[in-house]
């Protein structure tokens, strides 16, 4: 398709801002801009055709099954967009006084109670602007922690070796030197690899759990203790929570810090990449270090409250994405004690029934009782020269996004796969047919496979040619 | 049963035979089962209309923009934002979409990135710009530790004019890696003192950070700067509303720009979700030090125009714990509203709305010194917001303003309980005005009329 | 410039010496010059945020739904709407395309009104439905000629139990081809007199018109009509959602089933737009007299399944002055709200609804009866709304209710209007009061405490 | 795709109505329903990518180009979209007590004042539904206003024969008897046949000028004169307003009823078909005979009139389509008087445009200056066994929207081209480009023509099939 700018036409108008109604104000001349941006000019209506049709080269949750591991690209109700939407909260600015958003107030503070409820922690704070940014938080409220005791030579962090890459990025942005532990055979946590390297020097561990595999560490209660005993802190990454909200807590599991990704598990939407929120939650240790402001109620009245002593600062400017966070406590209302557990039985059975059904086709290294994801692997078919991203792409062609390929790191040419509970059966019985079906062609006619997709808007795309010869901004020829 | 789990009954037991188990509860057998949760204590589900109610409510006890007059600025802005902006950015198709890791199918999210990444450029003066950061202290505070990791230095100075916000996250970054955070201060104008800059800037030091305009609105002399900063980075923080009508950072040779993007036709949202505006000077060198998504364009095997996420190998799902930052979703949406509002705005529009922010403040301005009771607090220039000094009594004016259906200004003396830094450098009776082209000039009267009946 | 128009200034030169006239009024020079408008009078062009400033200001005169409840029905109703049906009617793919004229580009629109046809087949119980025609009134009025059409004969009877504006409108509409309409009375029970209309049927008569449930809000017996009128074709005008409950027309062997689709989620909009309900029996001879687009399936040149407008040689673009009806847009939009509604509800939902509506009015009826203050009227079952006589000035009720946030219920005495008819019918203390599942127990808690405290 | 229903499964929900939260009540069990309807069974997420998905099968609008012949698809601006569903608006109810609903009743007021200053008018009605619901109700007052004279023997409409079919369509529905008569070989109204036959039983014209050619109808004048003499009205279809609003005004030209089309002079979204609008205005001496209530502004009150003593009585329920009126509304507060007039200005500078440059390519039977359509006649392709309906089919191979064809009758094989103000002379170029590659495929390979189109959702259907063995609904096999 055309760039905007392409279609764009000197003069054009596609928005009146209002008429100067007060006498224009001239600023002294070595301020002023001597160049125009040189913006689109088109009018409204080019602009929506543009933009209406790009939409249409997307996949979406709203067009199709997303079984993207790691992501729970679940559906994002409806109610949640609207409820978001309403003037009330999309329109309130952060600087108004406390008694004329006492209702933003009040639902922060409840969202954060509930989040307390289903993680088992003590304390919340709902600022962070992804699962990343949670992290970042998390991991610096460790560190305070040991900083205040003037423990300071706890610079180690220690991450599985199947971990996300943000929690190793996360920890060294904190300043931790990363301590990678292998994984067993059975795709869990080496525990007895753990024990060789933690010491004085551990600050805490990174854990997900279920792991990136899908498969539930079952030794977390000993792992805690071993971390807890040598000194350190559990960090519990909260991406995979789909998997286990309301069946078990990683409060109750030994973890002192954890983040949340709604935009994953609270079903708020991922708009192409962002924005999400990572809340964290802690143990009543850490509360102090959390960052300022949290939510406070006193009587019946809602406050922020900049307190905390230790805090570890801010992470960000004012409280929060907080139209996310109506999402996910509109979600959180509609689904109930009830729902919110049913949603994880859902999802692991989604996930255990399409692991049982693609193991049939596919290998499944780690082939038990999974949690809301698996991994399967198409290193078999390597020699018929295809690799996992040829197997994906071609699904492109039957109307379905990609699994995750390449992640985790631990398993070879691999593909993850997460349901999440929001799909029916027979959308996973049309994604195993899908796979039986490539898996035969990569049998048969492998090419069809290296060269997909072929009914996609664009072919396959050269991303070498693009790192190497970076064109990072249109510019006029 | 649910709205949004398709399950029935017989699918459950269908599938929990073929998967071999004889109930649910089996899937759950590895967890710890001394831990299994009994109760959360979360209420019973509601039906739809009851959550709406129920919102609606919450929603309805706060003072909006659709019922009250704005006139408070600090970082967020009561923008006109054109109808055309919700209505795509509404669509599904887009903002359920993911991170566009599958290109073939995303190019409409990784075209308009592209997009917006070429409107960042144009709109900063600058050469590259990434994908969005979360916010504009983030997209700051990643500046800074840039900085120190592409100079290999390990001191960032930073201008008390700088949004105090932005400052705490620089600090709460810069303790990471131990970078060291020095304050430059500032003259009578209002902006970062060029003597005090002077002074600091050491051979340890990575950069300078300051803000455009800053946090008292009043423009920085970017050229001066520049000139003092020849041998650090200078990273400035922008408010890219103001750069319809101000001199990009750019044309100042500036090094990297930040900002928040609220002002580009996002709503107020309580402060969040925006995006963290970052863009860099054209230098190879430098962007591989770059935090975030970047989009490039490139070819399909038939030679077609597309685009993808490219310089991968600086980010950490490649470089893990050696990444130039952890970040991993970014604010994608943020660059559609970007980038649907500057399409729309065009730079005509950009430059009537900052012509039209100038005037109203500089008239708002006028008129309250005119009232005998509000005194200009910094001399510098300054675009749609600025401090005074009142000898009014802070409260009651509040009070008086919020029975007019008027929000704002920001009383800098109770500020966000940001206690130590800002009270050093104001008196309790500073107020911070902003206005914009949504203030109507009858918006205005209003205001004055309630300082004058004080 | 406007924001709509493309054009610049040199595309319009040069598009004209293209077109080889000197200027854009010579374009107009077949028009007599003479009468050529100088001034029309209308006022200037306003930018975007003064034009949304001026309707949210006339919106908010309006005392709506989101800050009212509503205990008010009479054709209109207030029920709660599925948010995701709001997400996909306004997608512009769906709002901005025209009538399917090319179907291998419409097929979005198409096979969402070949659902929407065959879900009004469901709830209904007939065999045919058309893709909407304007509203319920519109609808029965065709229905109307159309019966006379097909039987060849010239008189209809009308139960006065049909809504008064309904009424009007066949009518009118019978005033055109001289239909004779005809009046049949009601009884106490509040619904058709079986003898009144035995009396009325004669060979020049070609259907009887009833509600169900009827203005008064009483489900008029169609077994027993249909007894009677074996002869004549029956004609029955629905409220869609008391179908959940009801036993459909068409299981007690109705020709022609009308209504009009509002309460199938589409907000009340001050009356319009809703769309019209029009489904017959399966009749291959009555179809032909049917008026409105129809859609049907058919197979693409591979054999694919497809949809297609059909039966278009009963339509006015084919047969002129000889269609069956000069309808031409219909309200197709309409369609996809109550595709999109009743896909979301389901059978359960709506059973539950409907469920919830006849629970809310019995409760609220017992309660209003035991104030002592209001007397039903009628001795037949009824749905969602009911009448009732009081003993209070319904004036000062009327204000209390509205100063409590309640609107409603409809005042029968001074109903829209229809002096004539209607005041014979009722007397003037008559209130038509209306429930539905967006009424709350606490809303009639509320409702009830306003009646006791006069 | 599959049907909503095809993907139904017992027991799935996708909404959940409020709870029961008072006593159930039991009705006789003679009323209730015996058998549930067969509606779908589907989730939320399941509604709404069934209907995303559908949607994306659509041509709009907002997607692209759609030169339909007088159907006049201009650019529908998402302003008026966001007015009209603001909850002020939308969610009020047509018997509120009208103190409660100033607001609406304003705007219905104001609407009126305006559309009587664009038409030249004296009164107006915004009750109509749809452009033939506003011929229905002008006819209507036509008729009574004679009936009303005693004048009983005025029994005749005349109709040119290049008249949209909703003409003669409405006049027989009021009874009329439809009178055609012809064009000249200009296009025009052969006013030596319309004096043939008029006389004492016509009771008006109804006409259309510009005319559905696209041709101004020069001697309108004369023509007004001619049917007034006779006794008769003249009736304006206002579909084609937007050629001549701002430059001269039916209520000048000698018509004494009209009506409009919002959706689309005004500028209305079309719906896939609607809902509309189409207010009638008329004359001074016609007001009386208008639809009940009417608007009415008593002091500063605005009020619901029903004191029309001839009215026709009511044509539809309530006061019209109101959330349609909002939107035409607010698109005349945006354009105001010089922006009416400039869109007919360039709405008609584009029809001229594209007559000129397509009349280089294909036939154009009346090629002189144009109003806002033309039409253009692939006759000559004849030979080659192409017709009008296989030239545009291939014209979605490129991404446009065909223009009309087979209408007006009056020209064979023809295609009627009207590309409204809103689209840039570069759509036009692009247009005129792709008229002529179809023209010389044609020429060169007419099969792939015949074919046409071969990149939609689905090929050419087979619409004979459609009415002989006609499928109306799904159902179960
Ligand atoms: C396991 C895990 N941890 C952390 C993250 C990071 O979350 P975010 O993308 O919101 O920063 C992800 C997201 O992909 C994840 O899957
Ligand atoms: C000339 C003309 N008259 C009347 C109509 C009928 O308008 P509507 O479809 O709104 O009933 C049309 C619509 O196509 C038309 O083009």
């Amino acid at each position: 398709m055309e760039l905007i700018f392409e279609i764009s036409k000197e003069g054009r108008r596609g928005f009146i801002p209002p008429k100067m109604d007060v006498k224009p104000y001239k600023i002294e001349s070595k301020y002023t801009r001597k160049n125009a941006p040189k913006l689109p000019e088109v009018t409204e209506g080019d602009v929506v055709r543009h933009y209406t049709n790009l939409s249409r080269l997307n996949y979406a949750v709203d067009t199709g099954f997303y079984p993207l591991g790691s992501c729970t690209m679940k559906y994002n109700p409806k109610l949640n967009e609207r409820v978001a939407s309403l003037s009330g909260f999309s329109e309130i600015h952060p600087y108004q006084d406390s008694k004329t958003v006492q209702g933003a107030l009040k639902l922060m503070y409840d969202l954060g109670e509930s989040l307390k409820k289903i993680t088992g922690m003590d304390a919340m704070t709902l600022q962070p602007a992804a699962g990343a940014h949670g992290e970042y938080t998390g991991i610096a409220i460790m560190r305070q922690y040991h900083r205040s005791r003037k423990d300071f030579d706890r610079n180690e962090m220690i991450v599985p070796d199947s971990a996300h890459g943000t929690n190793p990025a996360s920890s060294a942005m904190n300043g931790f030197k990363v301590i990678v532990v292998e994984s067993d055979d059975r795709g869990m946590v080496d525990v007895d690899e753990l024990k060789k390297v933690i010491g004085p020097n551990t600050a805490g561990m990174m854990l997900t759990n279920p792991n990136t595999l899908g498969i539930f560490e079952e030794n977390i209660l000993e792992i805690s203790k071993i971390i807890h005993d040598a000194g350190g802190l559990m960090y519990y990454d909260g991406a995979n929570l789909n998997a286990i909200m309301g069946q078990v807590r990683p409060g109750d599991m030994g973890f002192d810090v954890v983040h949340l990704n709604l935009h994953k598990t609270f079903s708020t939407p991922h708009g192409m990449g962002g924005p999400g929120a990572g809340p964290v939650g802690v143990k009543k240790f850490l509360e102090d270090f959390l960052p300022v402001p949290t939510i406070d109620k006193k009587k019946d009245k809602y406050v922020l409250d900049f307190s905390h002593k230790k805090t570890i600062g801010r992470v960000r400017s004012f409280y929060g994405n907080f139209t996310v966070l109506v999402k996910a406590y509109a979600y959180i209302l509609t689904m109930g004690e009830e729902g919110i557990k049913h949603a994880s039985e859902m999802a692991v059975l989604n996930a255990n029934y399409l692991r049982t059904e693609i193991s049939k086709i596919l290998k499944v290294p780690h082939n038990n009782i999974c949690m809301h994801e698996f991994v399967a692997t198409t290193l078999p078919l390597e020699e018929k020269g295809i690799k996992a991203l040829d197997f994906v792409k071609r699904m492109l062609d039957y109307g379905i996004h990609p699994p995750t390929v390449y992640f985790p790191l631990i398993v070879h040419e691999d593909i993850m796969v997460e349901p999440t509970e929001t799909e029916s059966k027979d959308t996973l019985d049309r994604f195993v047919e899908i796979v039986k079906k490539i898996y035969d062609e990569a049998n048969e006619d492998p090419k069809i496979l290296k060269e997909a997709p072929h009914t996609t808007p664009v072919g396959r795309l050269d991303d070498t040619r693009a790192a190497r010869y970076p064109v990072l901004r249109w510019k006029e020829e | 049963m649910n709205p949004y789990i398709p399950h029935t009954d017989d699918e459950v037991e269908e599938m929990l035979s073929k998967i071999g188990v004889k109930s649910l509860d089996d899937l759950f057998s590895p967890l710890p089962q001394e831990k299994r949760v009994k109760k959360m204590g979360l209420p019973e589900s509601l039906d739809e209309f009851s959550v709406f109610s129920n919102l609606r409510k919450l929603a309805y006890k706060n003072a909006d923009a659709q019922r009250y007059s704005y006139f408070m600025g600090g970082g967020i802005y009561n923008h006109v934002i054109p109808s055309a902006v919700h209505q795509i950015v509404s669509r599904g198709d887009f903002y359920t979409a993911y991170t566009p890791y599958q290109a073939e199918v995303s190019q409409g999210s990784l075209q308009t990135m592209f997009e917006f990444q070429t409107m960042i450029c144009e709109i900063t003066g600058m050469g590259i710009s990434n994908a969005s950061m979360y916010d504009g202290a983030e997209a700051t505070a990643e500046a800074a530790l840039m900085a120190a990791r592409f100079s290999k230095k390990y001191k960032v100075l930073i201008a008390d004019t700088l949004h105090p916000e932005y400052l705490q996250t620089v600090k709460t970054y810069a303790s990471g890696p131990e970078v060291k955070v020095e304050i430059v201060e500032h003259d009578e104008t209002g902006t970062l003192s060029l003597n005090d800059l002077r002074n600091k800037i050491d051979e340890e030091t990575a950069a300078v950070i300051v803000q455009y305009p800053n946090f008292f609105g009043v423009v920085e002399d970017l050229k001066a700067i520049r000139e003092v900063s020849k041998d650090i980075l200078m990273i400035v923080a922008v408010n890219p509303i103001s750069l319809g009508v101000l001199e990009t950072p750019g044309a100042f040779g500036t090094d990297i720009v930040t900002g928040d993007g609220q002002p580009l036709g996002i709503p107020m949202n309580f402060g969040g979700p925006s995006f963290g505006i970052f863009a860099i000077r054209d230098d190879r060198r430098l962007v591989r030090t770059m935090p975030g998504r970047i989009i490039g364009e490139t070819v399909d095997v038939k030679g077609k125009r597309g685009f993808v996420m490219t310089l991968q190998a600086r980010e950490q799902h490649i470089r893990r714990e050696k990444a130039t930052s952890n970040i991993c979703s970014n604010h994608a949406l943020g660059t559609l509203y970007a980038a649907t509002y500057l399409s729309l705005v065009g730079p005509q529009g950009l430059k009537e709305i900052g012509e039209n922010n100038l005037a109203k403040s500089h008239y708002l301005l006028e008129k309250l010194e005119k009232t005998g009771h509000f005194k200009r607090k910094f001399s510098g220039e300054f675009f749609n917001e600025f401090v005074v000094e009142t000898d009014l009594n802070i409260f009651k004016l509040k009070r008086k303003l919020l029975k007019n259906n008027i929000i704002g200004p920001i009383d800098l003396g109770m500020f966000g309980g940001t206690k130590n830094k800002l009270r050093k450098l104001l008196s309790k009776n500073d107020l911070l005005f902003c206005t914009t082209e949504a203030n109507t000039a009858e918006d205005i009267e209003r205001l004055l009329s309630v300082v004058e009946a004080m």
